[in-house]
């Protein structure tokens, strides 16, 4: 609404528009660190299960697709990162760089399934495969060790210089690090001209063909990153925790993450980690209250966010900012400048 | 040297919370007990914490003079990330003493690194893959072993003339486990499995396993499935099917009429011979007692299972251990301790192994009976000081 | 050349129902050629066939000499052809701004592109804001297309198409559910069109037609009844029969 | 041989009739009014409870706890459906979910609060249990009395709801409740009505199904994926379509766990995969 709004330059705009995002994602780590050493663990779970969910808000809150089998990519990277560490590949980095890679591959592959169908069935066809490759990873004991689950992983220091200690400080940091790396890459992706095409795709996907986007290839790519994001996930959680569960394969995962999702909001970038952040502070404060029923009031929080906040903690949030600056009708996404006068007097 | 200094930090504040050897003696003793408080196998949680509570109630809320305090942490089931991060976090958040509950193998498994790296006592109180006090030093068992409960009814089946049999298990870790076990057991005392099955572990329906197993009409069948609603969907199928009719017979680990459970399973468990360490029905003065404090504590609706006694011995052999060391709580002395401890428990007399940190105990033969209406699994038979075998084999 | 875009033999069945019949028709370059019909003449259906999201049966498309009738809706877009929707088809939660970009940004192959930001593509977003200054859409270009009176949500629907800068543009009854006093501004902006755009549109208003069309093709029943410059179709007893409602016309 | 066949054939059919009875409620709330209710399981497990309930502790004869669990579930889902569900039917298929799994968790801690965690007791009437012989092949009673309910539950809403009036009162309901409401339809009676037929339905199911799958306050997540096949598979709003679905995937698992048992519990995930990717829409599902 303010055409009169001079051009700035890169890099003031840069700053304006990511500074108080850069000072949270400095204060959250100081914090954790000063005030609350140790939930150092609790935090760890927090971020590995936030990035978990960044991937699928990619596919759900983006894209929009559907998916109950996202596991399959979370569980396939820590199996990935667990069985290079028990075979004597401890270094972490390119650990999760082969995860990443491996996962990224599952994704490929059934993607092109994936992608066949819509709605329900698609919904059944991720659940479908995630219970089959869980199914299989349970009957490969010889290789994942079963429901005992994986055991023996030996991770090196982190860099060589940090090893990962019994206070998780050390699994803290780098996990922090790794999720934020990824968030960037997630918020480049959303900013992009492809993370505007997943929108499309996700409000009206006719349309899009009808400009001539092959949809299919769109969608696979971003099912891709998502398996991408998913197993670095996923090979954080077994490096930090130096086990694999195979559990990290279960429908009930894939069923959590996406109730992570939509409690925090699908479709903000933040959807996934406030999400997570609520879900497992929530459970973990309930469970410690009570470890027989906390289940009823993480039940009553989801329904009470869905009938008062709908579109999740973030999508509350949202409606309130607009209800109280109504200037800011606009889409909140993004970097496509919101006015087209942007360029100033030249159109 | 960096990561130098990083070990060295992490090792001084792992002295800070471990330095608390020499406690004061209005120090609480803590305990953190990690088991599953909801979902689906709720009921292991439930017994554990009777167990338990029936333990320090006897005891005035006190082991070794000292106020105990019980931290619970709920796995929801098979949890092993979960339950590995809550050792992490009793050790290092509520500094607890000593871990134990521990009802899932995989649990266990998971938290074996970190309770050798703290240093913290572990007791288990169920679960009973075999190596699980291999992968630490740190770990001592209550319980059971899978393979402990499963090798003695292929002797007793051998020793009754059953030459043959067909093997059902549930297709999970310690359903493998059982299945080797007997196997094995089975086949060096000359007998012979003639067909095996595992059933998935989500299988509500065994007609087509049960029909088949018919057909094939083998002398008898064993089965392992976990405590629960596998057994009595197993027991129904076979009744409806007229197997006994047949008469194939039938064997099991006590798991399938777990006494929990027994009652709700009902009459299709009648007849229905087990090999178990407990039963709450075990006919010694000590088990009359705690039957009868149990019931006067939790009431008549839930019956003391194996779960209970075991957390029930277990807080007993925490408190026998620190009896030895004269209330030291320093890790590398509990254990020493634990090892070779002999306590008298409701089940019968038990033993850790002073050489595995496993436990020694007796092993009954029973058959599922109504006594005053109720099913009970009523021992006529037994092998004593029965160890692991597999750790015997090794 | 000066054909943009052919059929021959153009027909689409659903089992024995035959909803395109054998359609021979030809579009001159930069034509304004509307396609009119009863309800249930098989217009959008014609039109769905040129897009290629409904594939013929038998016949075939030329686009700009070049046979299109086994491409992909997407590859037809990419050799010039875009058109509109009868009922609107936009993106609810997008701004105009973001869906005419997206077009633009199709057009110039960007949409795979993930790791550089839309801001940086300074030349899609000024192409972008040009077209919605153009089409008098300027002001509303940051609002949600949600939010939008209906009559903007038409334009919105050119805007998008015209972002794909075709060479042949199809408009599914661009001025559906406006109320008709409410459409002018919709054809101002049709009749402001580039002329080197060849246009067909469906449109009902016969008023209409014969302000904006050159050439007006009948479709009945799937196939082409008559054609002609709109006075000679309106001036047609077998059309005036049809749209009587009175078919022993030509029964 | 064919007799072993047969026999394997008609235990299918039966563990198909099962699967029918316990999803067909499902099929109703999220077939034809199009929410995305994966409470459905918590509704069968009340049903379940109440029929425990009433037999356990009042003695009342099998027979008769099934319409009575009918009716109790019916009439409670109304209430729910008047105060929360009705909110809903405006909103995304994933605030759908996030409602219904939460309203699920919310359940299970309820119910274990009641009735503790462990299994509850299940007996059959002397009656229905055991087997009879039926022209030479031996088939348990119980089994025959699931297919014969299964049939009549099947003609029952075909005949009485989905090719009724009411039927097409539903469907008006759905497509454009703001038309519906002015064609003199009650658009929110007939929304709680469906409702609470499909929720009746998943009471029945589920006091019948307990038989089989057992009834601990796990039920309503252990299941949750079986029903979702059987109604995916079959189609959304294809009442036949979920009773040929539940049949096909209950004669495959029993097929293969009598012949293949080493295959497992791989056979129904790859059969639904392969039958969605064949026909995404469901076995008799219309195209949306």
């Amino acid at each position: 609404m303010t055409p009169s709004c001079p051009p700035s330059t890169a890099e003031a705009g840069w700053l304006r528009r990511r500074g108080g995002e850069i000072a949270l994602w400095l204060a959250v780590p100081l914090a954790v660190a000063l005030f609350l050493p140790e939930y150092y663990l609790l935090a760890t779970h927090v971020a590995a299960l936030g990035l978990f969910a960044l991937s699928l808000d990619l596919l759900v809150g983006y894209a929009g697709l559907l998916s109950l089998g996202h596991a399959m990519f979370f569980g396939i990277g820590a199996y990935t990162a667990g069985l290079l560490a028990v075979h004597g590949w401890g270094e972490p980095i390119s650990g999760l760089l082969i995860a990443a890679l491996v996962a990224g591959l599952l994704g490929l592959i059934t993607s092109f399934a994936v992608l066949r169908v819509q709605h329900l069935a698609q919904l059944m066809v991720t659940l479908g495969f995630g219970l089959l490759v869980f199914e299989a990873a349970n009957r490969a004991r010889w290789l994942t060790g079963g429901d005992d689950g994986l055991q023996g992983m030996v991770v090196s220091p982190v860099l060589g210089m940090f090893e990962f200690d019994l206070f998780g400080q050390t699994a803290f940091f780098y996990t922090f690090v790794v999720l934020a790396l990824c968030f960037i890459v997630a918020t480049r992706i959303i900013d992009s001209p492809f993370g505007l095409t997943l929108e499309g795709l996700r409000e009206n996907p006719k349309r899009m063909a009808a400009i001539g986007t092959p949809t299919a290839a769109r969608l696979r790519q971003a099912y891709v990153f998502a398996a991408i994001f998913a197993g670095i996930a996923g090979a954080l959680m077994a490096q930090t925790s130096q086990f694999v569960a195979l559990e990290t394969l279960s429908f009930g995962l894939s069923a959590e993450v996406l109730i992570m999702l939509l409690l925090g909001g699908a479709g903000h970038r933040y959807g996934g980690l406030v999400g997570a952040a609520v879900f497992v502070i929530a459970r973990d404060l309930l469970s410690d209250l009570n470890p027989q029923y906390w289940q009823f009031g993480v039940g009553g929080v989801m329904v009470l966010v869905v009938l008062f906040a709908p579109g999740g903690v973030l999508g509350i949030l949202r409606s309130l900012r607009q209800r109280l600056m109504p200037v800011a009708r606009t889409s909140t996404t993004k970097a496509v400048p919101a006015t087209p006068a942007t360029k100033g007097g030249t159109a | 040297m960096m990561k130098k200094a990083g070990l060295l930090a992490a090792l001084a504040l792992a002295g800070a919370s471990l330095a608390n050897v020499a406690v004061a003696a209005d120090d609480p003793l803590r305990i953190g007990v990690i088991a599953t408080f909801s979902g689906p196998y709720a009921d292991y949680g439930r017994q554990f914490d009777a167990g338990i509570q029936l333990y320090l109630k006897e005891h005035d809320g006190k082991i070794a003079g000292k106020k105990v305090e019980i931290v619970k942490k709920d796995t929801a089931g098979p949890g092993p990330d979960a339950a590995k991060r809550f050792a992490q976090e009793l050790i290092v958040r509520d500094k607890v003493n000593f871990i134990t509950g521990l009802d899932f193998s995989p649990n266990a498994y998971a938290i074996a690194p970190i309770v050798t790296q703290a240093k913290i006592p572990t007791v288990v109180m169920n679960a009973s893959s075999s190596a699980i006090t291999t992968s630490s030093p740190y770990i001592a068992r209550v319980s059971f072993t899978v393979q402990q409960d499963s090798a003695p009814m292929a002797q007793w089946m051998l020793k009754n003339g059953i030459k043959e049999t067909y093997v059902v298990v549930a297709d999970y870790a310690s359903g493998t486990d059982a299945h080797n076990a007997f196997e094995k057991a089975f086949a060096a005392g000359g007998g012979k499995v003639v067909g095996s099955v595992r059933t998935p572990m989500n299988n509500p329906d065994f007609s087509a396993y049960v029909q088949r197993i018919k057909d094939e009409k083998p002398q008898s069948v064993f089965f392992f499935f976990p405590s629960g609603v596998m057994p009595p969907a197993f027991l129904k199928a076979w009744k409806e099917r007229g197997l006994d009719e047949a008469g194939i017979k039938l064997f099991a680990t006590g798991e399938a009429t777990d006494d929990s459970y027994l009652q709700a399973t009902g009459d299709v468990a009648l007849g229905l011979i087990t090999s178990h360490h407990y039963s709450y029905a075990h006919p010694s003065e000590l088990n009359k007692k705690f039957v009868k404090n149990f019931y006067a504590a939790f009431g008549k609706e839930m019956r003391p299972s194996y779960f209970a006694v075991s957390a029930y011995d277990g807080m007993a052999a925490i408190a026998g251990a620190l009896e030895k060391t004269k209330g030291d709580i320093s890790g590398d002395k509990v254990m020493e301790a634990l090892k070779g401890l002999k306590l008298e428990s409701p089940r019968g007399p038990i033993e850790i192994d002073a050489a595995t940190r496993d436990i020694v105990q007796t092993v009954y033969i029973r058959k599922v009976e109504k006594v005053d209406g109720e099913l009970v699994n009523v021992e006529f038979d037994k092998f004593e000081r029965v160890k692991d075998p597999a750790k015997e084999a090794q | 050349m000066s054909i943009a875009l052919t059929t021959t033999g153009l027909s689409k069945n659903y089992g024995a129902l035959q909803v395109t019949r054998a359609v021979n028709f030809s579009l001159p370059m930069g034509a304004r050629h509307a396609l009119i019909g009863p309800n249930g003449a098989g217009k959008t259906t014609f039109i769905n066939l040129l897009t290629g999201t409904v594939p013929a049966t038998s016949g075939s498309i030329t686009l700009l000499g070049e046979d299109i009738t086994g491409q992909r809706p997407d590859q037809r877009v990419k050799r010039g052809l875009a058109r509109t929707f009868q009922v609107t088809s936009l993106f609810p939660e997008l701004t105009p701004m973001q869906s005419v970009t997206l077009a633009v940004c199709e057009r110039l192959g960007l949409t795979a592109r993930w790791y550089k930001r839309t801001g940086e593509h300074r030349a899609a977003l000024d192409e972008a804001a040009e077209i919605l200054a153009q089409l008098r859409l300027g002001h509303v270009g940051h609002l949600l297309t949600r939010t939008l009176p209906y009559g903007q949500q038409r334009i919105v629907e050119v805007a998008v198409a015209l972002a794909l800068r075709p060479r042949v543009l199809l408009l599914d009854e661009p001025a559906a559910g406006i109320p008709s006093g409410e459409s002018a501004e919709l054809f101002e902006v049709i009749a402001e069109l580039p002329e080197d755009i060849s246009l067909l549109f469906i449109e009902h208003d016969m008023h209409l037609v014969s302000r904006f069309a050159s050439r007006v093709t009948v479709l009945v029943a799937g196939g082409i009844l008559a054609e002609g410059t709109p006075a000679e179709i309106m001036a047609n007893p077998e059309v005036r029969t049809v749209y009587l409602g009175n078919s022993e016309g030509h029964a | 041989m064919l007799a072993i066949l047969l026999t394997v054939l008609f235990d299918g059919l039966a563990y198909g009739m099962l699967l029918f009875l316990i999803s067909i409620g499902l099929s109703v709330t999220m077939g034809m009014m199009g929410f995305v209710n994966l409470a459905h399981g918590a509704f069968a497990m009340f049903g379940g409870y109440v029929a425990t309930t009433l037999m356990q502790r009042a003695g009342v004869p099998f027979l008769v706890t099934l319409p009575v669990a009918f009716a109790v579930v019916a009439l409670a889902s109304i209430v729910v459906e008047r105060l929360l569900y009705q909110r809903l039917y405006r909103r995304g298929p994933l605030d759908q979910v996030l409602f219904t799994v939460g309203l699920t968790f919310m359940s299970v801690a309820g119910i274990t609060w009641f009735y503790g965690p462990s299994q509850q007791p299940v007996v059959l009437p002397a009656f229905l249990q055991g087997q009879v012989n039926l022209l030479g092949l031996e088939v348990g009673i119980f089994r025959l009395f699931l297919v014969a309910v299964g049939l009549l539950v099947a003609a029952a809403v075909v005949l009485g709801v989905e090719r009724t009036r009411f039927g097409a009162k539903i469907r008006a309901a759905v497509d454009n409740p703001v038309m519906a409401t002015g064609l003199g339809i009650n658009v929110g009676g007939v929304f709680a009505l469906t409702f609470a037929i499909g929720s009746g339905l998943a009471g029945l199911g589920g006091a019948l199904g307990i038989q089989i799958l057992g009834l601990t306050p796990a039920f309503p997540l252990k299941y949750l994926v079986l029903f979702l096949i059987v109604v995916s598979v079959g189609g959304l709003g294809s009442v036949g379509g979920a009773l040929l679905a539940a049949c096909v995937v209950g004669v495959i698992d029993m097929m293969t766990k009598y012949f293949l048992p080493e295959i497992g519990s791989f056979i129904i995930y790859a059969v639904m995969v392969a039958l969605l990717m064949w026909r995404p829409h469901g076995l008799l599902g219309k195209k949306s």
